[in-house]
């Protein structure tokens, strides 16, 4: 709640321009251009995320799927947004130190970790998602929670 | 080929004949689900594992019971049962549960039908579904109503299918539902309990809850409520042992007399859906069917493997999916859960038989009603806690813990029941 | 800030000062390790969870104890211990466990020294590594053996600080290791019974077991032999209660003669290493670290969280990296199993009880030696099992299904006992 309205305080305060100084900075040292690629490896620039990127490579999906292709919505308009709304917030976590340990995904992007599956395996689970739709949607990371990084 | 693939792909329900809520006949569902029907055909197979799955014993086919095949009899495995059950159906024919394709044949030959039995029976045995609906005119529950006060012999006519695609799905949507009034009497009265009024579990159930609840419909503990021999599945208390005994304790129900002490007794069966919901995979919100009946890939799709089995028959399938342990260690997980709790029945059922054995010697001596009052409900209860992990069908698997936790209390009734008839330490000498 | 997280990352370990194999006193090692030695002092802390963690009780200083605030008496939360453990010192004062930094002070203070003890005491309550080679001229074992035979009080004046780096830690690497020659000997006769030969725990052991070994060196059962007071970890025959009671009927051992009763007893202490490891934890290489010393992140890099406590007081870090459950979800699973093993607890204490009174209404009405052979020898097994749960730190969470296991027997062998001393239902009749 309290972290919530903080939150919004400092976008604001970004728009302001703030983030040029702390965000802007962190952008250009984390390779942040890097961070609008595909490549697996612009997410291991911020050492937190390296327990993820080794796991990554390990796992089934390493030549088949990058993080993004998980972790970003389908289309063009929502991956950016995404990215760039996940670059931000990790970006000014990663600054300034304020997140739980271990990291744990936000329903949102868990919500689309989910959908993403469908990109690629939608025809493949049709049959079993049947007619459900909302939330009675089949979870599959109810059992596969580690196809992209094993724990 | 890949064309036929792309097609399939495309209308998963690719329907070739049309199926109405009167089709009871599972072979006409599976023209339309060719692998689903495949898979629940083979619940005829026979395998065994250490305390699940099925043994195929060979008998000589007789007028009265024309089966050449049985499952094994768990009384023959250990005599103590019959003692236990002295003086009820159980104690002349009980065996290990098998395959769904049996379900119907083994129920009307099994010799506990040698004693009267209401068409009550049929609510899990046979697809029922139509036949209630056609009994009641329309209406499941009176159909239901006037099934449970047939003989068997009587209701038996009406049914031909043992359980079918109709009593777990919609032929519509194919979506899961609950057909079964016992189950949804049942689950209506827990969660009043619980504070939610006028549940509808059609209506109410997640998809999830529903994965489990569909098999709650049968593989639970149940007795028949009064001359009407209405099926009743005693949760109006909640789920645990101690709050279902507490249950038949104030409608004051008693399934039998002991043949050999003259307790009221109460039955335990098969009560895998009240156990689970003890365990940590339930809390989890693992379901029945995500061990029963894992996913399965047939060409371009998964199915749920509609070969319901014990899934320590498909480690692969049913546990490795969620626990990347290798095939070996789960089952040597499962098997250590189980022999523990194997070890503590066997205590459990030594203490049941020591306590019995003082209750005859006290009437043979004697002891008077009075005296007897309280071995008797000691009796009761620490043999209903017993038969509540013996008929339970996982050895302990669906919930650890409180499986041990229920047999220590038997264990503790059973004692405390002896002791109550004996004099104690002290007085014994200055006794005449 | 950025710039300084990658500093850090480049060089974990840079050392101020030197250390070698005589430094005892942490601080100095918290000169190179700043970040484990915070950790470390911080196990002053006193924070109570239902079951665990542990709670400051105020006391007036007195000239013996000058402790202002010790722990919890578990003697006055449930005083039939006291019953429990008549005649041993136990039954004087026994606190609930607090932090490594009070260690040694809780030894040197508890009323238990009223009773002379051994300087063995101080194995597990200082850092003895230093003191022992000193005394052994550079020689562990032999140092060892010379402080388990002095008083505790001379032994005492020896040992300066409790638990310190040097006791788990190479000064050199860093590497765990493991300095307690009750643990040396102790895995070495059990890799001997499981058929390994010469088992050297410092050169054989993974890393992964290593985090358990470390604590496995006091968070034992264990007892002191012969006159030489040595301290052995009864692990010839295994790990399980069973195979520890049957070592001890073996060596035919006892640690004191009941008080009420007449028997000879045994204490089991703290076998949270032996319970653990019949746990499903253990079982999948989890070790005690990941859980009480779950890694931390300081800025670039991850350490050992140090504060060594209760999990329940640090769940995320404890938990969550395994398990995705919401927090207080997890702490609802472990409260199931703990308040299980509570209730089971509870029945077996009454069952010890009523066998206790029994035993001492039989000798007081006369009972012969041979006719208290059976309940002495029930008596002493049943109060070993529960002690085997009551003394463990976790209350069942370690091994659930195990707790409740050994619960159900020692209330078995309870309510065995007190048969073994009545009359047969039948016989009380023909009594004189
Ligand atoms: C600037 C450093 C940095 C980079 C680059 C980075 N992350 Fe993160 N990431 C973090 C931090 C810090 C957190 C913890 C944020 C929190 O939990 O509030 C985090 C959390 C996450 C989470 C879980 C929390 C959430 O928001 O759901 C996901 C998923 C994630 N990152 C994915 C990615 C992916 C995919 C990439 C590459 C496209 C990436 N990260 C690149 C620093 C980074
Ligand atoms: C095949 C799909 C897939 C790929 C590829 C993938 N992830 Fe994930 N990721 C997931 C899923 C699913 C979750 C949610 C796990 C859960 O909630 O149990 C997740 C969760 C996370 C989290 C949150 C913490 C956690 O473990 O729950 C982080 C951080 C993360 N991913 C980072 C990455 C990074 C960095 C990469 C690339 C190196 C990556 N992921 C690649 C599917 C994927
Ligand atoms: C970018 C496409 C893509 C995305 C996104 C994707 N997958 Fe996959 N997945 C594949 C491909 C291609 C394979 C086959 C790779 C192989 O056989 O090794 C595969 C294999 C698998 C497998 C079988 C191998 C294994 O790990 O057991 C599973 C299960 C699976 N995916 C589940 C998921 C889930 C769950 C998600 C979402 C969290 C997901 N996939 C996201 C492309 C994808
Ligand atoms: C209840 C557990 C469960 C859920 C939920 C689940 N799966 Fe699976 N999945 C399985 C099992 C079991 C298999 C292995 C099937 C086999 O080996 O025949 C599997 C296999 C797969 C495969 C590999 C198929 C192959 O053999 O190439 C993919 C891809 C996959 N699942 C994707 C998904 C997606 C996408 C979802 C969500 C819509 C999902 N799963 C939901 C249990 C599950
Ligand atoms: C986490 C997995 C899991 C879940 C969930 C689960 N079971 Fe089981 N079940 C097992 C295992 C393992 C066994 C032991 C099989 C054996 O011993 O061969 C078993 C045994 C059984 C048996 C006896 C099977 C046999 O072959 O003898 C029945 C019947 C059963 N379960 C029904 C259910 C029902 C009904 C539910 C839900 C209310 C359920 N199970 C939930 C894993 C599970
Ligand atoms: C209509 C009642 C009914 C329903 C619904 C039902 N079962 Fe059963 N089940 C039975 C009966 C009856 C048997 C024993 C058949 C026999 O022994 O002849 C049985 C046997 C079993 C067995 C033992 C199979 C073997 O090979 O030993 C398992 C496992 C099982 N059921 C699981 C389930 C699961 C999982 C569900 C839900 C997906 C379910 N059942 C739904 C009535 C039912
Ligand atoms: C509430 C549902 C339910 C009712 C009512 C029910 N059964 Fe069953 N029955 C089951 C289930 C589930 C199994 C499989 C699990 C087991 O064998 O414990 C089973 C197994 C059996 C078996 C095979 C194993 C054995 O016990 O030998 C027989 C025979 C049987 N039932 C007969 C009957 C008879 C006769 C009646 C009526 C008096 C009856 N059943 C009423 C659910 C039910
Ligand atoms: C004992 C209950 C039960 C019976 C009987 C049963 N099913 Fe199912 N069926 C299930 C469950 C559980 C699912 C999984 C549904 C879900 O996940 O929502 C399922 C799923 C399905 C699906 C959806 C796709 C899939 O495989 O998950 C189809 C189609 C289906 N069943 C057809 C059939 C047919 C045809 C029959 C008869 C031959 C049948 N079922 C009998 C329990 C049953
Ligand atoms: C859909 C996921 C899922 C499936 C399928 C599943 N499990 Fe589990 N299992 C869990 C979860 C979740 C836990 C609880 C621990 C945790 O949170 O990780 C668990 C816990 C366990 C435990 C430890 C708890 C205990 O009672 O000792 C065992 C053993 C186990 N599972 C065995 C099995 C076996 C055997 C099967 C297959 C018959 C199976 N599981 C199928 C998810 C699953
Ligand atoms: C999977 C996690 C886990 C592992 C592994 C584990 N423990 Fe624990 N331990 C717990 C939990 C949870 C408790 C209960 C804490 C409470 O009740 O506050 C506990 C309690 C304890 C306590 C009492 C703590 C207190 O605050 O009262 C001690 C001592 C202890 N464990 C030692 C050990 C030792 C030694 C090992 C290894 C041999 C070990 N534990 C392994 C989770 C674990
Ligand atoms: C040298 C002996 C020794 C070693 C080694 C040791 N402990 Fe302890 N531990 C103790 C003693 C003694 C206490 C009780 C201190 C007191 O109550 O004054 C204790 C207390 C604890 C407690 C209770 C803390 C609380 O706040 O209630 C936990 C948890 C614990 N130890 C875990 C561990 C773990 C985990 C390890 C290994 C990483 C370990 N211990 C290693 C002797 C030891
Ligand atoms: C094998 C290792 C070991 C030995 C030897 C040992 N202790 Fe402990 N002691 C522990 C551990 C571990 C704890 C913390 C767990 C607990 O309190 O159960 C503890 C706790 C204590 C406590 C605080 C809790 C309580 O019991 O009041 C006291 C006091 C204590 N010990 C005194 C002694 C005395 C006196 C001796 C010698 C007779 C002794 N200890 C020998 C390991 C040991
Ligand atoms: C009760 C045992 C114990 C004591 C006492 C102890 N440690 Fe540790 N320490 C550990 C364990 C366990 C690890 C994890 C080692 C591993 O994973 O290999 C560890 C790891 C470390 C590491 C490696 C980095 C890290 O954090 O994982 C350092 C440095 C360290 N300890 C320093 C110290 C210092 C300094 C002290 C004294 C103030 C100390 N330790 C006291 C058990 C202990
Ligand atoms: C390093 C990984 C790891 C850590 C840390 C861990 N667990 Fe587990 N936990 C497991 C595994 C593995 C299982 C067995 C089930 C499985 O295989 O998924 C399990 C099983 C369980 C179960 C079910 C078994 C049972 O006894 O009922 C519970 C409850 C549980 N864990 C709670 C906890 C709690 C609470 C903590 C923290 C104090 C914890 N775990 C820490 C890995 C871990
Ligand atoms: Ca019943
Ligand atoms: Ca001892």
């Amino acid at each position: 709640m309290k972290n919530a309205a903080f939150k919004s305080g400092l976008v604001l305060a970004c728009l302001v321009g703030v983030a040029a100084g702390i965000g802007g900075y962190t952008f250009i040292y984390a390779r942040g251009a890097s961070y609008l690629t595909n490549d697996a490896r612009a997410c291991a620039n911020c050492h937190i995320m390296d327990d993820h990127y080794s796991a990554w490579i390990q796992s089934s999906h390493r030549s088949v799927a990058t993080c993004n292709d998980c972790h970003t919505p389908k289309g063009f308009i929502g991956k950016y947004a995404t990215k760039a709304n996940n670059g931000f917030w990790h970006s000014f976590a990663f600054t300034t130190g304020r997140y739980p340990d271990p990291i744990r995904i936000t329903p949102r992007n868990r919500r689309i970790a989910e959908a993403a599956c469908l990109k690629c395996h939608a025809p493949l689970v049709a049959e079993i998602q049947g007619s459900h739709a909302g939330p009675d949607k089949l979870s599959c990371i109810r059992c596969h929670s580690t196809v992209g990084h094993p724990r | 080929n890949i064309m036929e693939r792309k097609q399939e792909a495309r209308n998963p329900f690719y329907r070739v004949v049309e199926i109405t809520d009167e089709t009871s006949d599972p072979e006409i569902w599976g023209k339309d689900f060719p692998f689903q029907y495949d898979g629940y055909k083979r619940t005829v197979d026979m395998v065994r594992t250490r305390f699940g799955g099925s043994e195929a014993f060979p008998r000589t086919p007789s007028e009265a019971d024309p089966r050449s095949i049985v499952a094994r009899s768990k009384l023959e495995q250990d005599p103590r049962l019959k003692t236990m059950w002295a003086g009820y159906a159980f104690s002349r024919d009980y065996r290990e549960r098998r395959g769904h394709a049996y379900m119907l044949e083994d129920q009307t030959y099994t010799e506990r039908q040698q004693v009267a039995q209401p068409g009550t029976c049929l609510h899990c045995h046979a697809s029922v579904y139509a036949p209630y609906k056609k009994l009641g005119g329309g209406d499941l529950i009176k159909g239901f109503e006037k099934m449970n006060q047939m003989s068997f012999k009587e209701a038996r006519a009406m049914v031909t299918h043992p359980i079918a695609c109709i009593d777990c799905h919609d032929p519509k949507t194919m979506e899961l539902r609950v057909t079964r009034p016992g189950f949804l009497e049942g689950i209506k009265a827990l969660k009043a309990h619980q504070g939610v009024k006028d549940y509808d579990v059609n209506k109410m159930a997640t998809r999830q809850e529903m994965r489990s609840y569909v098999c709650g419909q049968c593989h639970v503990e149940y007795y028949f409520k009064g001359q009407e021999k209405r099926l009743v599945y005693p949760w109006q208390n909640g789920l645990k042992v101690d709050e279902i005994y507490a249950y038949y304790q104030e409608v004051n129900h008693k399934d039998w007399v002991h043949g050999e002490t003259g307790a009221p007794m109460l039955k335990a069966q098969h009560p895998e859906f009240e156990m689970y919901n003890q365990g940590i995979h339930a809390r989890s919100g693992v379901a029945c069917a995500d061990c029963h009946m894992p996913y399965k890939r047939e060409g371009a799709f998964k199915v749920s493997d509609h070969h319901v089995r014990s899934p320590l028959l498909n480690i692969n399938r049913a546990c490795q999916t969620c626990h990347k342990w290798p095939e070996e260690e789960l089952r040597e997980r499962v098997n250590i859960i189980q022999e523990r709790t194997y070890q503590l029945r066997g205590l459990a059922m030594n203490a049941l038989m020591d306590f019995i054995k003082d209750i005859k010697a006290a009437r043979t001596s004697g002891a008077s009603e009075a005296q007897l009052a309280k071995p008797y409900e000691l009796q009761r209860r620490a043999q209903f806690y017993l038969d509540f992990i013996e008929s339970e069908n996982s050895m302990g698997f669906h919930a650890p813990q409180e499986a041990a936790r229920i047999l220590g209390e038997s264990i503790d009734f059973c004692r405390q029941g002896q002791m109550s008839l004996r004099p104690s330490a002290a007085a014994a000498v200055s006794l005449k």
